[in-house]
This record gives structure tokens, sequence and C-alpha cells, in this order.
């Protein structure tokens, strides 16, 4: 029990500390921010947030109530498998993302501020992964839009407030119609503790049974909204690119994922069987499909590096709706593989990006030409981690895709059980055509390239070292998936 | 036959007789006596009204022991009494609150002819009270009319002259409505004592014959006492006479004279008809219906009204359609409601009047609203009294005018077919008072800064002050402690069958 | 006992004005002490009360003016003179930079006992006659700076509440005529017998007398005077206009729902969908208004105009569980609304500044304000944890559990203006602290936070707001008794 | 009805004259039009009564030759109710006279309406 409230508590301590304690000077103030304490500060507080995760992950296995926010509305927390795995993601990609700043917002301001809300939406993240009932979930999901946003809007460009505000407002927006669900989930339901099968009660389907597939899809919606599921996706490239690098790397690997926990607990909580077969699974694959498609369609057209990473991001995340959607146990393990995977390269793309923009301060694709000989290290990381995100074996990435694929062919639905895969092949094609341009100009800048202007811009260690990680990460993944499948496994049965 | 049961002829023998008396004094003298008058017969009658209400049933008095039906006959009951006490009361606050204004509105010279015509108007009031015979209510009903004429005009600038003739003419024409009405009674009933025509015009209905013309009387009464007391839409000449008169005539007139035509039109509905009979006419429905309009028309013209005066005129008229949508309802809860409304309403007028004459005193004259910019400040007394009217207008808890619209709705619930138009009338003409007596109220207390007779002070008279003060209490005596009223009002009517 | 919790705040204001202070610190601690002493008293009431009615005085007929603890009167008495203190210790630095403190004083204790005789009238009659009081007592509060924009206000605050009060007149004379007493007991008082046949006249009247206590409640179409009359000081507005005027309308609305009319009589019947169809367009209609509004107070108007509508949505679910809602959310959103009016109180006060677009970067320089102001908006927004999200849960969860389809819709309805709330409420709070790049920082350089006398309450009102959405168990289950009528 | 009319021809003129003598004080807008109306109207009023109080082959209520039967006499009160009508009468018509007097010195007109637009023009 200590562990768990410690390693949520921790964090959102640490950051409290450092937004009170390092408040920006205001121009006329005497005071000067010691930046090395600060980032030592930071530093150690992730570790130890890390190290605290870690140990919850390990050891803890009760559940306890925190306490009642009326008499029948417990904030309770349970780690299960599902929770683990996604603490599991964050507590690798937080860290390192965590270090890349330190690096990466030496020339920005208001760096306290930065690190304090980071620091909170690492506590708050971890609290979503090992909170117990779908209240104690919602009341994190909507601590996440909170303390994620001044990530967001850090640089304070009017594009980035604006680009914060959206992301605020639908995320708030799915919050919102997630909650409508969670309203009539609370009558339906003896309690709100999550399962893996349905905690409706049979007097309640059979009464209303129409409505609740009507509240299903409301709060797939909800908190699709957050995993960038079409139609409500629009925020997330506007989001994604205008933060910091290594803000966007976890809002795209982490944060989003939330919304994909949360789906998998809204499943868990009407049961795949109420939902499997209705013309909710129906709309919602479909949503999906639109969302892979469209999302790798865009990216192919974007020239912007991080908005073009950001679309991905659309696009990959309903791979994984996807195989929740098919609601099949294969399908299933290929989507939490994919969670991992994609969690760990599309950190590791998006570092490589902030390494670039750092480094040179070029946005745009086809600036990019002569970048590897430039940067070396960090363009081989970008080059396999593409690789994993396309599919290519052994990386994570074609792991979580078979899975897809074979748990869409198995689950004898009808038109999607092709469907699905063909789609996924196409996105794929695309996403070599999105991720590859930038690997080959930047590796083969062509004949007319000027050598002679070439110089090392290879970043420092603090940087490299947390790309170096992720990578390897997301191809331990693709290597041996069976460290996870065990978890997995548990997840799908909700232990 | 105690000798108290003299008293309602000593009352309106002695203001008759000293309105005579009066055209000879000099005008100080005059005053006195017209108070003292005032005064002796407020006395008699809440001598009259405790001993009535001891003994417990209401007398006549013969005039010169001529027995029915020949001879003359005044009636005393609780509701005469409280009645011509209430009158007294209202008389005298509203002379008091004004007679320092009448050096300046009226000349000198024409003093004690005010005077006199205030003591006739009130013995004629009075007559009009405690007649028991239909023809003496006529000849009272013209000196009444008169003598009202002459207070407006006393005042000798052209409108009054103008509203004079314009209250003549409608008066005239109520009057002769009125006489013809009951000549086609009397020649029905061959009475003109109203306790016998009420028995023949019960043996007329038991027998089926002359049901018509009976009720072409009986609606000929109604429609003359209708335009004398200036139902909508004969109105028309309301707003010019009480607008223009001298201070004290326009509290008189809007609270008591048209109130004296109104407790007539009871004594008829009760005495000469017969409740019963009255009721099974159409011709409550017709006042109904005028009450509404005159309730939602009265207040709309208000609204528009840009002169304080005029615009309490205008309320009068909205006030005098709730009293007839009492009479319209038709039951006896409509009646007490509506005669409870007379007292509260005669009580708020009277107030208003004086007070607004003491705001406009303190904006240099002018009635004009934008002239009574702060007006409140400068004559605090007045602005507090204003305010006091004004809330008991529009129906506020604590003050009279909240319990005659509970009376008034409680009745209305009652009458099946009437009760929503009654209701959502009561409902949107409280809405339309808020709206013009608030935004006086607004007015007077707002920000002195841009108002154009900030520098005008006002000096302080006792008396009035006294007099507003006095009003305020008796409005709010009404309003708290109405149960008793009420009572009385009950018990008067039950002594009128 | 009763009454003179009523009358001490008539005398202690009637007093202000006619003692002559010599220094304002003196006012001020004989103020103080007077309103605290009051609060004291109410809530010692509060706790020993007894079932016993006092009668004050005989109207007419059966009509009686009298007083008497029941749980409503609980819920609003306590309510009430908890906040009061708080919100005078406010006013006291609020109104220095004021004209003609002795009349607002004067009219602003008035308020307080004209408030709780609402709270504590054991019957329509009387409550509908402190109702209209307060009306009138809050005028002059309106008034104060008696700018031409002040008057109009009042003028239009006056027609509104008057009329509104002419129409729920017509509610109170149906139940004198139809009840069998115009007590308020919980369930109703119609009598069946008297009833039978009439009750669609009944539910006109109804639902006029609901939109008449509604212009308090600012239903829609008659909130317009809400905003408008945010020309008052804002120790006025804040507490009146978020919480005993306004309040006072809805607490009229329960009392006249479920213990004049009675659920019983009412549920599943047209009016109820009439009313509850526009208490659902005043919450979207509200928030929509706020989002577009540029004037700071006026905004905190809109929202509360919304909010309002919350706690009828609550009361017009007319189930004892939709009466808790309704309740939680009285009480906490007086709170969460009175915390945030009074940060827009201090922000004006500290720099004079009444427009959304003027308050860009102040959150560097008044921190305490301004996180304040976070936590009320996101209290109002309705973030677990906070003390908005226990009463629109027990709002919601009455919804649901009512099976009424258009309470369905209302939760809809709920969750829409939720997320306009954190539009208007949110955008402020990025403005303060997110000023944007090329924010001149020179522009805010001498303002700083207000000194303690208008931080205190903040402070109390934001502990409260965390501390009842946290634990807000012993209340919840006192409004669960109260709407059962155990209390 | 018509023969009823017929019948009743006395009080069917007064009727009529009443009707004239109303239309005539409500619609001329001459005064001294306007007050013969109010003549009209009051002496249709007496006729009626006169109508009414008269019996054929009575004689009025005055004892000569020491008949003292009832059958003899008309009732004298309609008689007396037409003086008392014309006394009221003529104090209202000297009054209105005396009215119409001030207005005409005053606004050198008798006509009412035009009256009322020079009020108007004067603007109190």
């Amino acid at each position: 029990m200590y562990l768990i409230l410690s390693s949520i508590f921790f964090p959102i301590l640490a950051g409290l500390f450092l937004l009170i304690r390092y408040r920006t000077p205001l121009p006329g103030e005497k005071r000067a921010i010691d930046r090395k304490a600060l980032t030592t500060l930071t530093g150690i507080f992730l570790l130890i947030t890390a190290a605290l995760v870690a140990a919850a992950l390990l050891h803890a296995k009760e559940s306890f109530t925190l306490f009642y926010l009326t008499k029948t509305l417990p904030i309770y927390f349970r780690i299960d498998s599902v929770g683990r795995l996604f603490s599991m993601l964050a507590v690798i990609v937080l860290p390192c993302a965590g270090f890349f700043s330190f690096e990466y917002m030496k020339h920005e301001e208001r760096e306290s501020r930065y690190y304090g809300f980071y620091l909170l939406a690492f506590g708050v993240l971890n609290a979503l992964c090992s909170a117990g009932n779908l209240i104690t979930f919602y009341l994190f999901f909507e601590l996440l839009t909170m303390t994620s946003m001044p990530l967001v809007l850090h640089s304070c460009s009017r594009e980035a407030v604006m680009a914060g505000l959206k992301y605020l407002f639908y995320s708030l927006c799915g919050a919102y119609a997630a909650l409508f669900g969670i309203y009539f989930l609370y009558q339906n339901c003896d309690s709100l503790a999550f399962t893996a099968d349905g905690a409706l009660r049979a007097s309640s389907i059979a009464e209303h049974g129409g409505f609740l597939l009507v509240t299903a899809f409301v709060m797939l919606l909800g908190f699709g909204v957050k995993a960038g599921m079409f139609p409500m996706h629009a925020w997330l490239p506007t989001a994604h690119p205008v933060a910091p690098a290594p803000a966007s790397a976890v809002l795209s690997a982490v944060i989003v994922k939330a919304g994909v926990l949360a789906i998998i607990r809204v499943l868990g909580m009407f049961g795949r069987d109420f939902l499997r077969g209705t013309w909710v699974q129906s709309v919602w694959i479909s949503l999906t499909l639109v969302t892979v498609f469209m999302g790798s369609l865009l990216a192919y057209r974007e020239p912007v590096l991080k908005k073009r990473l950001a679309y991905s991001t659309v696009s990959q995340l309903s791979y994984i709706l996807f195989g929740l959607a098919v609601m099949q146990e294969t399908a299933f393990t290929g989507a939490l593989c994919h969670v991992l995977a994609h969690g760990f390269i599309k950190s590791s793309l998006f570092l490589c990006a902030g390494a670039i923009i750092y480094k040179t301060g070029k946005t745009r694709v086809e600036e990019l030409r002569g970048i590897g000989k430039e940067m070396p290290l960090t363009m081989w990381c970008f080059t396999i981690a593409s690789l994993g995100l396309i599919g290519i074996p052994p990386t994570g990435g074609f792991v979580s895709k078979w899975y897809l694929a074979l748990g869409s062919l198995k689950s004898g639905m009808p038109v999607f059980d092709v469907l699905g895969p063909v789609i996924l092949l196409v996105s794929a094609l695309l996403t070599a055509g999105y991720l590859l341009p930038p690997v080959i100009h930047g590796f083969f800048p062509g004949a007319d390239y000027d050598y002679g202007r070439l110089q090392k811009k290879e970043p420092c260690r603090l940087m490299t070292v947390p790309i170096f990680i992720l990578t390897t990460a997301s191809v331990f993944i693709g290597l041996f998936p069976d460290c996870v499948s065990g978890i997995i496994a548990a997840a799908f049965t909700g232990r | 036959m105690d000798f108290i049961c003299n008293f309602p002829f000593f009352s309106i023998l002695i203001s008759l007789f000293s309105g005579t008396i009066c055209s000879v004094l000099p005008a100080k003298a005059a005053k006195a006596v017209n108070r003292l008058v005032i005064a002796a017969v407020g006395l008699m009658s809440a001598v009259l009204l405790l001993y009535l209400l001891s003994t417990g049933e209401s007398f006549i008095y013969w005039m010169g022991h001529f027995p029915a039906p020949w001879g003359n006959e005044i009636r005393a009951g609780v509701l005469e009494a409280g009645m011509a006490l209430f009158f007294c009361v209202i008389m005298y606050l509203s002379m008091a609150g004004g007679a320092h204004k009448l050096p300046g509105e009226v000349v000198e010279s024409k003093h004690s002819l005010y005077y006199i015509l205030v003591n006739l108007l009130l013995s004629s009031l009075l007559a009009l009270v405690y007649t028991n015979d239909m023809f003496t209510a006529y000849v009272f009903v013209e000196i009444n009319t008169i003598s009202a004429c002459g207070l407006i005009m006393i005042r000798q600038v052209g409108r009054t002259i103008e509203a004079a003739v314009r209250y003549m003419i409608m008066s005239l024409l109520g009057s002769g409505l009125l006489l013809f009405g009951l000549c086609i009674m009397y020649d029905l009933t061959g009475h003109l004592l109203m306790s016998n025509i009420k028995e023949s015009v019960a043996l007329i209905m038991a027998n089926g014959e002359y049901q018509i013309p009976l009720i072409v009387a009986v609606a000929l009464m109604c429609i003359g006492l209708c335009i004398k007391s200036a139902l909508f839409p004969f109105h028309s000449w309301l707003p010019d006479a009480y607008g223009y008169s001298t201070v004290s005539s326009a509290a008189i007139l809007s609270s008591l004279v048209s109130k004296g035509y109104i407790f007539l039109l009871i004594k008829i509905i009760y005495r000469v008809i017969g409740f019963d009979i009255f009721n099974s006419t159409r011709i409550i429905d017709v006042l109904f219906v005028f009450g509404l309009m005159g309730m939602i028309f009265g207040s709309l013209s208000a609204i528009k009204e840009n002169d304080i005066r005029r615009m309490i005129a205008f309320s009068s008229v909205a006030q005098i359609g709730y009293i007839y949508m009492g009479f319209g309802m038709g039951t006896q809860a409509g009646m007490v409601a509506s005669i409870f409304h007379i007292l509260s309403h005669a009580a708020t007028k009277s107030l208003l009047f004086i007070a607004a004459i003491g705001l406009t005193d303190v904006s240099g004259g002018s009635r004009k609203f934008i002239d009574l910019t702060g007006a409140a400040y400068r004559n605090k007394w007045a602005g507090v009294a204003f305010t006091a009217g004004s809330l008991s207008m529009v129906g506020i808890p604590l003050f009279s005018g909240f319990i005659s619209k509970l009376l008034f709705a409680q009745a209305a619930v009652q009458v099946e077919g009437k009760m929503l138009a009654s209701l959502i009338v009561l409902g949107i003409s409280t809405v339309l008072n808020a709206v013009y007596f608030m935004k006086t109220v607004i007015r007077i207390y707002t920000s002195e800064q841009d108002a154009p007779y900030r520098s005008i002070t006002f000096r302080d008279r006792k008396g009035y002050t006294v007099v507003l003060v006095c009003s305020v209490l008796l409005n709010v005596i009404l309003g708290v402690s109405s149960q008793p009223v009420v009572d009385m009002i009950g018990q008067g009517l039950a002594m009128f069958a | 006992m009763i009454v003179s919790v009523i009358l001490i705040p008539f005398i202690t204001g009637i007093l202000v004005p006619v003692i002559p202070f010599r220094k304002r610190w003196q006012k001020e601690v004989f103020l103080e002490t007077a309103v605290v002493l009051n609060s004291i008293l109410v809530w010692y009431l509060l706790l020993h009360h007894s079932d016993s009615t006092f009668l004050l005085a005989h109207f007419t007929g059966n009509l009686n003016i009298s007083f008497r603890v029941d749980g409503m009167s609980m819920v609003f008495a306590g309510l009430v003179s908890a906040l009061w203190p708080f919100a005078t210790l406010y006013a006291f630095e609020y109104m220095t930079k004021e004209e003609n403190e002795n009349v607002f004083f004067l009219f602003y204790t008035l308020t307080y006992g004209v408030t709780l005789g609402i709270a504590l009238a054991a019957n329509l009659l009387t409550m509908y006659f402190f109702y209209e009081l307060l009306t009138l007592v809050t005028v002059p509060l309106v008034m104060h700076t008696l700018t031409r924009e002040a008057v109009l206000a009042s003028r239009k605050y006056l027609y509104y509440s008057l009329g509104g009060a002419a129409f729920a007149f017509l509610g109170l004379i149906m139940v004198i005529v139809y009840g069998s007493t115009t007590d308020f007991i919980l369930g109703g008082v119609l009598d069946p017998a008297k009833t039978a046949g009439k009750n669609n006249v009944l539910l006109l009247i109804y639902v006029m007398a609901f939109l008449g206590f509604g212009v308090k409640a600012a239903v829609c179409p008659f909130n317009s005077w809400l905003p408008q009359a945010g020309v008052a000081p804002t120790p006025v507005t804040a507490l009146l206009h978020a919480v005993a005027v306004v309040k006072s309308g809805a607490f009229a609305i329960i009392r006249l729902t479920y213990y004049s009319f009675g659920t019983d009589f009412l549920q599943g019947t047209w009016a109820q969908d009439v009313v509850m169809a526009v208490v659902m367009f005043t919450i979207v209609y509200g928030c929509s208004r706020a989002v577009k509004e540029t004037h700071l107070k006026r905004r905190l108007a809109y929202s509360t105009i919304s909010n309002l509508s919350y706690i009828l949505f609550g009361a017009v679910i007319m189930t004892p569980l939709g009466l808790v809602g309704a309740l939680t959310h009285l009480v906490f959103h007086a709170i969460m609304k009175i915390s945030s009016f009074f940060c827009a109180g201090a922000v004006m006060h500290q720099t004079d500044r009444h427009y959304v677009h003027e308050l860009n970067g102040l959150g560097y320089k008044m921190p305490r304000v301004f996180g304040i102001f976070t936590i009320s908006a996101l209290a109002l927004m309705g973030v677990p944890g906070l003390a908005g999200f226990i009463s629109k849960w027990n709002l919601a969860g009455a919804a649901v559990e009512s099976g009424n389809p258009l309470a369905w819709g209302g939760i809809a309805c709920l969750l829409v203006s939720a997320l306009l709330t954190a539009v208007y409420m949110l955008t402020i709070v990025v403005r303060a602290f997110f000023p944007g790049k090329d924010f001149d920082y020179s522009t805010v350089s001498d303002i700083r936070d207000p000194n303690w006398k208008m931080l205190l309450p903040l402070f109390v009102f934001t502990v409260c707001i965390v501390l009842f959405g946290v634990y807000s168990q012993p209340i919840v289950d006192f409004f669960m008794s109260v709407a059962a009528g155990a209390v | 009805m018509g023969p009823n009319l017929l019948a009743n021809y006395g009080e069917a003129v007064s009727a009529i004259l009443f009707c004239i003598g109303f239309t005539n004080l409500l619609l001329q807008t001459n005064l001294i039009k306007k007050i013969i109306g109010l003549n009209i109207m009051d002496s249709a009023i007496y006729l009626f009564l006169a109508e009414k109080g008269y019996i054929a082959g009575r004689a009025a209520p005055i004892v000569v030759d020491g008949v003292t039967s009832v059958e003899a006499y008309i009732n004298p009160i309609p008689s007396g109710l037409v003086l008392t009508g014309i006394v009221v009468s003529v104090s209202v018509t000297a009054l209105m006279l005396s009215l119409t007097i001030r207005l005409y010195l005053r606004y050198h007109t008798l006509d009412l309406d035009e009256i009322s637009m020079q009020l108007k023009r004067e603007g109190k």
C-alpha cells in the first residue's frame, strides 16, 4: 500500500516542491535559479520515482481503499496485469525523456515549471495505472489532462497556448462523455471496481440493454478522444508538435496510452460478451480502421517531422484500439504488445526529432538531407525505430502487428476479419512511406551534397543515451516477446 | 334606541351644516372648523362602530319618524360605520397632508369655499354610506359630483377647469343612467327604500314577470356607477381630474369619491337587488371582464405616463379594476376582497398622492420623472412614504396591498370558471405595477449628481411628516393585522342581507 | 430564539449608520462581532433545534408568520451563516474603495437577517414574505454605486424579482386553498380530496410558480437581471448573487416542490417535463453565454445561472436522491462560486481590471488569488477530488436512478455544461499563468496579492472545497436524512 | 313588444328622449349643446316619472270634498321626485354653465376638443 501511494504522491509532492521552490523569477526580481541544482534535483526525483514504481510493480499485490468520496464511491487502488504493463512503459519512457530534457530544455525559459509538471504528470500516470475502479481512474484521468496541459503550452507562444487549450478541451470533452457513461454504469453495476468480464447486472442488461450499448459507445468515443480516435483526433497533431520534444515523446508514447488503458477498463466493465457482435463493435472497428488509414495518409502528406510523427501516433494508436475492438485474445495480445512497442518506438522517434531540432533547428523533412552523416547515432536509432514501427522483424512492431492480424482473422467477424488486416498492411506500407524518406535522405543525401560543410553534430550523452535505451527496448520486445506474454495473458483474464 | 343611533344622522348633518357656516367664516377658522368636523364625525363613527360591534346587529333610523315605506331612512351597520370612520381618517390625513400646499394652489379668497366643498363632500359621502333610500342616494350622488367638481376646479388653471368639465360630463352621464335605472326600479317595485325594493325584487324574480326591465334597471344603475367610479373604459376623465387638482383634492378624489360610488354599488347589490339575484345575471361577467381589462390597461397607461401624478391617477384605474374583478367573481369572498381593497387602496392612494407632492416640491414643482431624480434624498420622509406606498401597491407582504391581493387570489380560486383568468391577470398586473412604481422609486433614489434640482432643500414641515407617518402606519396596520378588518367586513356584509 | 437570529442582523444593520463610529476599525469590529455572534447563535439553534414551530404573528385566517427548524432550513441557514462572517470580513477590505459604506453595511446586514428568515420560515407564507423582503433589501445594494448602469441594473432586478414573486404568489394561493395547511411538510400538503379534478390547473400554476421563484434562481428566460446586477460591489455579487439571493430562489423552489405541492403529485406529469426542459436549457444556455462573455464578473454570473439550474435540475427530478443532489450542489456551489467571485473581486480591487483579456500574466503577481481561482475553477468543472464532483455525481446519480429519459438527457446537459465551464474558467487560468511569449511583465509590476482580510476567506473556502471533495460522507449522509425527512 | 310599446307610449318617448339627451351629452363637442343634451336627458326622466305617476282619471292627492279613498288620488311621490330632480338638475346646469363661461373667457371657444388642443399647446 505504501509503495503504491508513495509512487503516486512522491512525484506529485516533488513536482509541487519544484514549482514552488524554483518559481520562475519575474523581470525585476533579484532571485536567480540555480539550474544545476534544479536539474540534479529533478533527476534524483525521477530516479527515486522510477525506483518506487519498480518496487511497487514487483511487490505490491494487495488492493486497498484510500478513502471514500461518498458512501459508495471508494478511491480504490489495485495493481493488476494491465496496469502493470502500462506502468512498465511509463517507468521506462518517463525517466529517459526526463533526462533527455535536461539537455534539451537548456535554452528554454521557465524550466522549473516544465519539470514540476513533468513530475506531477508522472505521479498521476502512476496513479492511473494502479487505479482499481472507474472513479479513481476518472479522477486521475482528469488530473492527467490538467497536469500534461502545461507541458503542451510550455513555450507560451500563441500557437502553443491555443494548442494547449485545444488539447484541454478535447480531452475534457472526452472525459465528460466518459463520465456520462460512468453515471450509468454506477447505477447498473454492483461496484465500479475493474473486472475483465463484465460488471453489469444481468437484470440491468435485460432492462436497458439498448441504452447501455449507447452508453458503452459514448464511453468508448469519450476515452477514444485521448487515444486520438477518429473523429476526435484533431487535437493530437496540433498539440504534440508544439510541445518541447521530450514532452511530445511522453505525450505520444505514454499519455495517450491512458486513453487505451481507459478503453481496456471500459471493455472490461461492460464485458466483451456484452459488446461482441453488436453495432457498437462494428462502428467502433470501422472508426479505428478509418483512423488507422487516415492517420497514415495524413502523416504521409505532412512535411513537418514532428507533426508527421504525431499523425503517425494517431494511426498507430488505432492499431491498438483495433486490436481491442476485435475482442479476441490473440488480437488483445497484439494490442498490448503494440502498446509497449509503440510506446518505446514513438518516444525514441520524438526524442530523435528533438535532438535534431536541438542541434540543427531543422523541423521539415526535406531539410534533413545528410543528417545521418551529421548525427549518425541519433539517425541510426531513428532508423531502427522506424523499421519497428513499419513492422519489420525482429522489432517489437512486427510481433504486435502479427498478433493483431492473426487475431482479426481468427475472430470470425463478418467483413472485418479480412478487411482489418488488409488495412493494417496498407497502413504499414504508408508508414514505410512516411518514415523511410528522412532516413534515406539522411544517410544518402545524393550526389550534390556538399560534404565539405559537414560537421559532426552528435548531441551529448544526456540525449543520446535515453534515445539508445528506448530504441533498445523496442528491439528487445521484438526479440523476446515471451517476457511480456505472461503478463498479457493475465491481463486478458483480468488478473 | 340608544342615543348613539343618532350619530349617523348627526354626522351627516353637522358636516352639511358646517359647510354652510364655513361660507361666512374667514379661511383660518374655516380650516379649523373643517378639521374639527372631520375629527368629530370620525369620532362618532368610531363610537358607532364599537356600539354596533357590541350589539352585533344593524339598526334603521327613521328620519322624522315616518315609518317605512313612506319615510326616509338611514341605516347603520358595521360596514357603514367602519366605512364612515375610514373615510374620515383618510380625509383628515389628506387634508392635513395637502394643507401646506393650499395657499400656493388656491387663491386666498377661495379658501373658505374650498372648505365648504370639502365639508359638502364629506356629508355627501356619509349620506351615500348611510342612506337606505335610493332617491336620497341619487341626490347625494349629485351633491357629491358637484362638490368634487368644485374641488377639481378650485385651482383655477385651464387644465383643472377642462378636467372639471370632463369630469362633470362623465359624472352627469353616470348619474343620468343611475337616475333612469332608479326610476324604472321604482316603477317596477313601487318603492324607494332599499329593504322594500329588495322584497319586491325577490317577488318579481319569483314570479318571472318583468324580469327584463328589472335587469335593464340594474344594468343602468351599474353602468352609471361604473362610469362615476372610473371603471375602464370610462376612465378618460380621471387622469386629468386627479392629476391637476390640488393635492388634497387629488388624494380625496382618488381615494374616497370613487369609493363612495363603489360602496353605493355594493349597497345596491346587497340591499336592493339581493346578492344571489345579482349574481345570477350576466352583469357580473361584464363587470369581471372590464375589471380585468382595467387592471391591465390602467397599468399600461401608467407605464407610459411621464408625469408622476398622472401615473398615480392611472394606477387608480387599475386598482378600481381590481375592485370590479372582485365583484365580478360573484362570491362572498370576492366581495370581501373588494371591500378590503377599497380600504387598502384608499389608504395607499392618498399616501402616494401626498408623498408625490413632497417629491415634486423639492424638484422645482415639476412632475416629470427626469426632474424627480434623487428627490428622495432631498425629502427623505416623502421618499420613504412613497416607497412604502409603492410597495403596498405592488403587493409586498406587511403592507395592505398584499392582503387584498391575497384575498382576491383566494377568492378567485373558489370560482371555477374565472379562476385562471383572474389569477393570471392578477400576476401580470402585479408585474406591471412593479414596473411603473419601482421605476419611480428607483428614479427618486437615483444619484443626485445629474439631477437638475439638487440644490433645493426641503423645509421640514412637522405636520406633513406626521401625516406621512400616519398614512404609512395605517397601511401597515391594515397589512399586518388584517384579520379583524376582514372579520368586520364579513360581519357587515352579513348584516346587509 | 429563532426570531432573535433574524432580528439581530436587523438591529445591527440599523445601528451602523446610527452609532457615530470614530474610527473605521471600530465599526468593523462591531459589525464582525455581531455577525459572528449571530452565526454562532444560528448554529447553536440548528444543532439544538426542537421540532416546535414558533408562531410570531397571525396574518389573516389560518395564515401565520412562523418559524421552524427542519432539515432544509438547517442546510440553508447553516450555509448562509457559515459564509456570512467571511463575506463580511472580505467586504471590509473591499469597501475601502467605495463610498457610502454605512448604507452598504446597513443593507448588507439586513440581508443576512432576511435570508435567515427565508431559511427558517415554517410555512409558505412566511417564506414568501421574506422572499419579497429580500428583493427590497438587496436592491439598494445593487444600486450602491448609483451610476446609470447600476440604476438600470437594479431596476431590472426589481422588475424581474417582483414580477416573479407575483407569479410565485399564485402558487402560494394554490397551496393555501388546496392544501391542508401551508406549513412545510416533506411530501407536500395538497389535499387530494380538494384537488380532485383540478390537477391540470394546479400543474399550470405550479409551472408558473416555479418560473416565478425561478426568476431569482435565474432560470432562462428570466435570467438577464443577474449578469447586469454584477455592477454591485463584489461582496454583494459574490454573496448575494452567488449565494443568498439566487439560492433563496432555488431554496424556494425546493420548498415549493417537495414541501408544498409534493413530489407525488408532480412526478411524471407534464409539469415536471416542462420545468425540467426549462432547467436543462438554462444549464446549457448559461454556460454558452459565459463562454461568450468577456467581463469577468458577468462571466461568473452566467456561470451562476447555469449552476443554479443544476440545483433546480436536482430538484425537478423529484426523487429523494434528486433532493440530495440539489442540496449538495446548493451548498457546494455556494462555496465554489463565492470563492471564485471573491477572487474576481480581489483582482478588481487590486488592479481595477474587469475584463478577461486584461488578466494576462496576473497569475505571477497574485499567485495566491489565482491559485485559489484555479482550484475553484476545477471544482466548478467537476474534477474529482473537489467539491463540485460530488454534487454532480449526486445529481447525475439521481437522474440515472429516476429512470426518466428526459433526466438522462439532463445528464448530457450537465456534461456539456461542464465542458463549457472548463472553457470559460480555464481560459482565465491559462491567461493568468501563461500569458504568452511576448507578454510585457512591466504592466503588472506593481500588483500584488491583497491583504489577509481578503485572503483569509479565500483560504477557508478553498480548504472547504478540497475537504468536501475528498470527505463528503457526513454531509451527504446528512442530506440523505434531510431528503428522507428524518431531520 | 310592439303593442306594449304603443300602450306605454309615454315611457317609450321618454326612453327615446333619454337616448337623445345622453348621446348629445356624450358626443357633442360644443359645451352649450352638451348642456342642452343634459337637460333633455333629465327632462326625459321627469317625463318618465310623471308618466308613471299619473293614473288617468284621478286627481292630485289634495283632500277636497272629504274624499279620502285611495282610489281617487294618484301617488304623490313621483311628483315629489320630479321636483327634487329638477332642483338637482338646475344646480348642475348652473355649475356647468359657469364652468363653460370660465372656459370661454379663457380660451374663446366653446369647443371642448379645441380647448384640449390649446391646453396641449400650452404644454402644461
